[in-house]
């Protein structure tokens, strides 16, 4: 695992995905603290690690305590009263499977919104069904979810059964376009 | 006064009641399913045992699991908490056969107020004000009319099958009755194969204001003022406070003193909270009793100084109350906001998970009522309540402001919560100025996106995931093998890049 | 209302006047020597400024340093917290110069008060009562005896140029006086050479108590009631509370009128404290003013209700006091214990370095002011105060338990505090009983030597630190080279035997 | 570093100081929980891991959580309102350097109490002094400790200044036995 820290380096620059846009930056490692670059913008910048979920910055006049912790290859962060979802845009691209927003595949397989025990099972194999049409019931900390058909299609196969615990990866049924 | 009590609950409100015990030097035993084995209500209890597999209904709505655990440890009574068994007759009738004290109201007690048609009806009776209505189902055009006359309008249609709006209709002038009527009686039909319709006052700029009540084993009730709940989503109380900005001294002493009645009528004991409806022009109605603790205990709790658990478990013991309606004075104002992990950006949808950071609040006038830890699961099975934030300060005003500052001083990571929702409604116009009614977040948050994020705190956010990318302490440890074989910046001379297509 | 303040200190009360700021929607700029660069204070702030090296002379002392970053960040305000430059005359008198705002008494009334002699003069011609004692050395037996009388017995008898107890001795009958006299100044001129002693009314059973003023711009003084702060180790408070079980109301509003007065007479705006001895006939004598926000101000806001630091603020900012002395109540009651880096099983040895872990009480009623956090480093170079804990409770015996219980709550591993001793200071019979003085932790703690451990406790740790020795987690990451090349236990099968000799 | 927990072993034997009584335990891991032994005393735990500094406890009917934080090679450890310190014994022993108690030669190098400035040297290089005689004063956190000499004794050689800021390892003055 790893060691050290930036002693082989004096810069490094970093390709990030914040809230879904896409930026490039570069940090570079002074006796004092840093200087932070983004295209034409530069600062310095007075970084401490304060834990290893909390860091203190001073910036141009600001003082700021980050929060931050990782969840494999995102980092939760929280600053100024709001959260941002930073990741590397390669394990973003991963997750996408290559494609932009929702894509007929997604709404071909129905997956649970939240992880949650199925409390019914509306739908069979062979079932035409309407858009919108109900078909699970998934339910979560005491709250019941429908899960409703993305489209008018067919149910090809049923992978879930009531009372199931399912995780929000899980395909719990899976569609095929009708051809009506 | 009792050695040992068992705690029949989970989470903040199972954690709130250990630490009242510790505080009386009595000792506290906790109960957990099989998913709450590290969860904080079980860390710190004296003693702890296992009632079964995570879903409630197999553990902690167990009651042959939850009274053995109770021979178990020798315990010598129970408290219930709110939630799961707290309000169930036949657990307060268990109890009360295995000579357990079931801290709270007697099982006869919790059978009227539970029995929501059997309590109005004896409220009635008493003479409390309850929502006037039809009693009957009519046929007669005629009927409707002398009834909206008697009700006094503005009136509700309302279907008898009914539910989700349907059939539902205000009407406030007595010449649209009749067609208001038709259209009804059409609406309930088609949607509930039902035509039956009836008439119900309608409840102008309704606001939700419940009064806190103790009464002890002989007689004696006190009430310990109102708290203001309108704010609710989905009729779900989010934000509470007390006083509530909708009483005069005079309105305040007259709900209070209907409230307790209440209480007596019901020959009620221990904690409970009468729940009323206010409209516009100040009449209030009663809707029902809440026969437990209530989540929103502490904005009372902090307004009048009473530690309400702790009387709880002084009345069960059979202590005499040792207050008077005159020396129960409130005092500033209390917020409370509750924290649960929903998503407020994707309808409220649960979110279970790890916490993999929580950093509370604190600071004068701030009280944090938590039943979760930085590191800590959050089961699928349960409440998605987290914790409660609860502040005081000298006046609304400052309670407000100091609210705000303690959501701003909140975070949890990992998981998606209300917090940032909640900061919204607090320090909204509106409720700033105290104009809220239980349609409020219905009227101004139906549509809530959060706040637009400044390029300077977009930046912020880069630079820390950067410094933090070269400090190995943030990676999490995983077992080796597990953990992907990523390349090491720190260890590459010259620049590096991360990530994405070059 | 100001728009900027600069707080000139760190620790606890740089965090909670931070605070404090936020809540009014101040901006807030902290200062910081190069000790502190990751303390708490300069963490939460808006802005912060650097201003020298660690010793506090040269930066938390350096008024050149410190008027320069208010320029710099723009504050309008400076808020001195306690120590430091709180009650320095000559940093108030430059504020006024550089038409910075100082969050505190004018410099006049500071000088004044801080001028002992000066100010016992100008309250006894006011007359305030003040400890009765002979004006002048006298030579003749005769003068000592009718100013003994003029005292009252005891008197006691002091040497001018003493200190330490020698020559000190208490006379209760008229017949010992003269021998008391004679021995007295051979005691005297033996320890110190010179001869001289006088005599002053012997304080029986004294308490401290002190009540804490507001006065704004105009002229308008109210008091907030007393603090008891009787509970003293080497004249430095350790334990305080409101109200004080030595007073009845008759007395508390002739305390409470005369601490008014004091100020009056003083010139004083803004927050101070008038400290009072009080005999145990009930005679109660001015001591002195302290002209600052006090460390143990958090108990009066939580019995008043008043935040004080808000009102420092707006009083400062030249806004009229909002509050008649009627409408201060006392509501409950408040007891605070100081967290001091000390050992208390080595003499109170100031301990320093790095705090491991830290986990703070928290529940209803439990306050924290705090400038410390998990992993924080303590430096040798500031006071030893690390955090305080304040409890509110309906009464005083309900408020003993929960600090009792807080402070078995409260963990700080890796340096040492005073955390179980004041456990056993509060849990004292005596102390449960209110009967103090300042004499109580010499009497009862000379000795301490904490609790005995049970052998059940024992194997506990041991568990867990051999739990902890299979748990990769705990170990602390180091640069590979530093770190000893142990034996890991985990890999090896079968038995394995750590250290010692076989 | 470290890898791995438990998999390799099932039992394992610890020898530690506690409050510097020799103790003897072992723990054996089992599917649920683990078996603590000590001699004749033998019973079973569950041990949860809450956070790295937090454990959970459950034996005997008892249920406790204990929080514990290494520093080097000591345990330091709080539970039932009370602190801990736990180490194994070779580390304690190669800090007593093999002796017990306070030796001759601790009474000889007089270190400073706890780290902080030293605010005056009172005696010089040959001086004689006497048993409790004040040797430096030093100053920490606002508080000054006068370091007194615990014999009567010569000074040998003097380490450290006015000003100085010295840890609690450092020797300030050597002192040697007197003849007299």
């Amino acid at each position: 695992m790893g060691n050290g820290g930036w002693e082989g380096s004096t810069e490094m620059e970093f390709e990030y995905l914040i809230d879904n846009e896409l930026r490039k930056i570069s940090l570079e490692k002074k006796e004092e603290g840093y200087i932070f670059t983004e295209g034409e913008y530069q600062s310095p910048v007075d970084i401490k690690f304060i834990s290893p979920n909390i860091l203190s910055l001073i910036v141009e006049g600001r003082n700021v305590r980050i929060f931050i912790a990782r969840d494999s290859d995102i980092f939760h962060i929280y600053l100024d009263g709001q959260r941002f979802v930073v990741r590397e845009p390669a394990a973003f691209e991963e997750d996408q499977a290559g494609g932009e927003g929702r894509s007929l595949e997604d709404d071909l397989n129905i997956k649970a919104p939240m992880p949650g025990k199925v409390i019914k099972v509306c739908v069979s194999q062979g079932d035409a069904v309407r858009k919108n049409q109900t078909l699970a019931i998934v339910e979560a900390m005491k709250m019941e979810n429908e899960i409703k058909s993305p489209l008018d299609a067919a149910v090809k196969a049923v992978h879930a059964a009531d009372g199931d615990l399912v995780d929000s990866e899980k395909i719990l049924i899976e569609l095929e376009k009708s051809e009506s | 006064m009792f050695k040992k009590i068992l705690i029949a609950n989970r989470g903040e409100i199972a954690v709130r009641i250990i630490k009242a015990c510790r505080e009386n030097g009595i000792k506290a035993a906790a109960v957990y399913s099989e998913a709450d084995r590290k969860s904080l209500h079980v860390q710190i209890a004296d003693e702890a045992v296992c009632i079964g597999p995570a879903p409630a209904v197999d553990s902690y709505l167990n009651m042959d699991a939850i009274v053995q655990a109770a021979r178990k440890v020798g315990a010598e009574a129970i408290h219930p908490g709110y939630g799961f068994l707290s309000e169930n007759a036949a657990f307060a009738r268990r109890c009360e056969k295995e000579r357990l004290i079931f801290i709270g109201p007697h099982s006869k007690a919790l059978e009227l107020v539970g029995d929501k048609v059997r309590s109005r009806l004896t409220m009635e009776k008493a003479g409390i004000p309850i929502i006037p209505g039809m009693k009957n189902i009519a046929e007669k055009m005629e009927v409707y009319e002398q009834e909206a006359k008697r009700i006094g309008y503005p009136v509700m249609i309302k279907a008898s099958a009914g539910g989700g709006g349907k059939g539902m209709r205000v009407i406030k002038d007595p010449a649209d009755l009749r067609p208001g009527l038709e259209a009804g009686r059409r609406e309930a039909k088609a949607a509930f194969g039902d035509e039956s319709v009836y008439l119900e006052k309608y409840i102008e700029e309704p606001r939700h204001v419940e009064f806190q009540v103790l009464a002890d084993n002989f007689g004696h009730t006190v009430h310990l003022y109102e708290r203001e709940c309108s704010i609710q989503r989905r009729h779900q109380k989010i934000v509470e406070e007390s006083p509530s900005t909708a009483l005069d001294p005079e309105l305040r002493a007259e709900m209070g003193e209907t409230a307790r009645k209440v209480m007596e009528v019901s020959g009620y004991n221990n904690a409970g909270t009468v729940e009323f409806l206010l409209d516009k022009n100040k009449n209030f109605y009663f809707l029902e009793v809440n026969a437990r603790l209530q989540v929103e205990h502490p904005v009372t709790e902090l307004v009048t100084g009473v530690d309400l658990v702790q009387q709880q478990i002084l009345v069960a013991s059979g202590k005499k109350l040792d207050y008077s309606q005159e020396n129960i004075k409130q005092n500033g104002h209390a917020i409370e906001c509750r924290i649960y992990a929903e998503d407020p950006l994707s309808n409220f949808l649960p979110s279970s998970g790890k916490i993999l950071f929580l950093k509370e609040p604190w600071g004068p006038g701030i009280r944090h009522d938590c039943g979760v830890y930085s590191g800590c699961e959050i089961p699928i099975f349960y409440d998605p309540i987290l914790a409660k934030l609860i502040v005081w300060a000298e006046n609304r005003e400052k309670a407000c402001s100091r609210m705000i500052q303690a959501l701003e001083d909140y975070v949890i990571l990992g998981i998606n919560t209300t917090i940032d929702f909640l900061k919204d409604v607090v320090a909204h116009p509106r409720f700033c100025e105290g104009k809220i009614t239980t349609h409020f977040i219905e009227s101004y948050f139906e549509d809530w996106q959060g706040r637009e994020k400044t390029d300077e705190s977009k930046r912020l956010a880069l630079i820390a995931a950067a410094a933090a990318e070269g400090n190995k302490t943030l990676r999490p440890e995983k077992e080796s093998g597990s953990f992907k074989n990523l390349p090491t910046p720190w260890r590459t001379l010259g620049k590096w890049r991360l990530g994405g297509k070059h």
